[in-house]
């Protein structure tokens, strides 16, 4: 047995052709010659032992698998070596069987591998047309169209429209106080006499909450020009309504 | 049929024989590529003349299915010419329209004529010129005339292709839209009138490409 | 040689003439992969059966350079075996399937469909990820779904592409196990087959997980 030197390039450690524990246990148990239950386990560990020594170059996974198959020589050799137990002996005899089985059945496998390799095989001995040809047309120009699809899409479209809009930042309806300052002041000149709070509303509000925030914004802007001294506010009583004019040369101050 | 090239004496080219014509076969048609003489010299015998051999293989494969012919510097096996008709397999792989065309499809086709700012109107969103060119490549939907108006936009509706391919004789044939949209009244459309097998309005697009 | 069918009345099957030679030659010459009898039935005119077809092929063919042979459920021509030292020189050859991968296929080809675990405890190794990536990528084997039970395993199982690799029509044409292990001369009284479960709970090795 050696270790392949050209082995470093895949670490596959070849012994005369095999790799792996089960071949070397394959190939161990047959150098004995002898049923695997009545052979040396002793030997056979020892000679798996040495080979695994002698192996400088071993893949770590082929390594830790021989490991593992070493222990298990070890544990089988305990058993059949030292029977503390008629249980263990017979333990110890069926895992001698199960493996002499496995090993059976390993040669199995690596006689039918040697069979298949032995054949003409496609790519490596025999080949094929190189450069085959495709009479296949794929005509990929028809359009699978289906009632189905069509009518979800519909669907699917129509909602998506009406969705959107719902979603849309509604018009700002409601009066602002920028609104009605503006308003305000283009009114204010045009009229003659102290009128209502209520005359200065856009016409357009028919919804009495736009209506209540249109007459508050209008107060705001009310206060704000009569501090700026436009206009002047009188209120006769309390909730009374409030009225407002232009602030002109009569200095009747009672607001 | 000796695997080995003559190492005597004798130089002068040989007519090509069975094994060189063999060979030459086998490579020619194990090839990717298109074999140059150059590269059939390699494997030939040295006193076999490639050309000689291409020349007789060619004659050979004259009228058969397959045939020797020239490509590149090289030569390759093809099919013969009036087989390949013949061998010819017509694969149909229909292929659905995506989900945006058909949406776009399905509006022309219940609002027609309809101008594109209507239907991104309707779809909420804007329309693709490449989503439009596809329906036209189809000839699924094609210009019906101009809106009279600000811009005469181009008025769309569907083709007689488009009636043909759902096997329609008319538009009237088409489902109704009352029957789709069952709630006809102002938006929020509530999932439990659409029948089952369309109201899936959030569901994946499975009829997406 | 007429390129024509003959477009007369002869119902009863002729005898294969040479268009229908031509045909068949020409559509399996063109593929890499076997044809099946189907699709060559399905380019021959109806009156000419196959299996004729392919006799007289196979004749025509035998002992020249690319030869008709059986291949899974089809036949495919490959070159003839005897050329292969010469072709390598020139044709770029990947290498042989590593013995691993070679025991892998034998034990799935003999237990399929078999789990990983199961191959596992088969060889007495793990199943390397680059051995299952070779074999599947060289589709040599393929999963067949998956055994009822804890963990559903995936079965694997060989695919035609199997066949074709070794040149075998057919999985019966591998040698039968019960010869296999005659032939090994086992050290005991044989058992009738390998038990699927050859559990030994307290055996460290069962790495099979």
């Amino acid at each position: 047995m050696e270790t392949s030197s050209e082995a470093a390039e895949n670490l596959v450690l070849r012994l005369e052709g095999f790799e792996g524990p089960m071949d070397l246990l394959l190939d161990l148990a047959r150098a004995q010659k002898v049923d695997l239950a009545k052979i040396s386990i002793l030997a056979l560990v020892e000679q798996f032992l040495a080979v695994i020594e002698g192996a400088r170059r071993v893949r770590l996974e082929l390594a830790a698998d021989w490991l593992v198959m070493a222990a298990w020589l070890t544990w089988l050799k305990s058993r059949l070596l030292v029977p503390a137990l008629a249980d263990d002996l017979e333990d110890g005899e069926m895992a001698a069987e199960a493996l002499a089985e496995r090993l059976r059945e390993m040669n199995v496998v690596r006689t039918l591998a040697a069979w298949l390799a032995a054949r003409p095989v496609l790519g490596q001995d025999v080949f094929a047309r190189g450069a085959p040809e495709d009479h296949a047309e794929y005509d990929r120009s028809r359009i699978l169209l289906e009632a189905g699809p069509f009518v979800r899409a519909y669907l699917m479209a129509i909602r998506r429209g009406t969705r959107s809009t719902h979603y849309a930042p509604r018009p700002p309806t409601l009066w602002t106080v920028q609104d009605a300052l503006r308003r305000l002041g283009e009114l204010v000149g045009s009229l003659p006499d102290w009128m209502t709070l209520e005359t200065f509303l856009p016409g357009h509000l028919n919804n009495p909450t736009e209506r209540r925030a249109a007459l508050s914004s209008t107060l705001i802007a009310s206060l704000e020009m009569a501090r700026g001294g436009t206009v002047r506010l009188r209120q006769e009583e309390a909730f009374g309504p409030i009225l407002l004019r232009q602030s002109g040369d009569d200095a009747d101050k009672d607001a | 049929m000796s695997d080995e090239p003559e190492e005597k004496a004798p130089p002068p080219p040989r007519d090509p024989d069975d094994d060189a014509l063999r060979l030459a076969e086998a490579l020619i048609f194990s090839s990717a590529e298109p074999v140059s003489p150059r590269s059939l010299a390699r494997v030939l015998p040295d006193d076999v003349d490639a050309d000689a051999v291409l020349a007789a293989l060619r004659l050979r494969y004259a009228g058969r299915g397959v045939e020797l012919v020239d490509a590149g510097n090289g030569v390759m096996f093809r099919t013969a010419l009036d087989l390949a008709p013949r061998l010819r397999r017509v694969i149909e792989v229909p292929r659905r329209l995506p989900r945006v065309a058909m949406e776009t499809l399905a509006i022309v086709a219940y609002h027609q004529p309809v101008t594109r700012p209507e239907i991104e109107h309707i779809r909420g969103t804007a329309l693709s010129q490449q989503t439009l060119d596809l329906l036209l490549e189809l000839d699924l939907i094609a210009p019906k005339g101009r809106r009279e108006g600000p811009g005469r936009p181009t008025l769309w509706g569907t083709t007689p292709a488009f009636l043909a391919h759902f096997g329609l004789k008319d538009l009237r044939e088409l489902p109704r839209r009352e029957d789709l949209l069952l709630e006809t009244a102002p938006p929020k459309p509530s999932p439990e009138a659409i029948p089952a097998d369309l109201s899936t309005p959030d569901a994946p697009n499975d009829d997406a490409g």
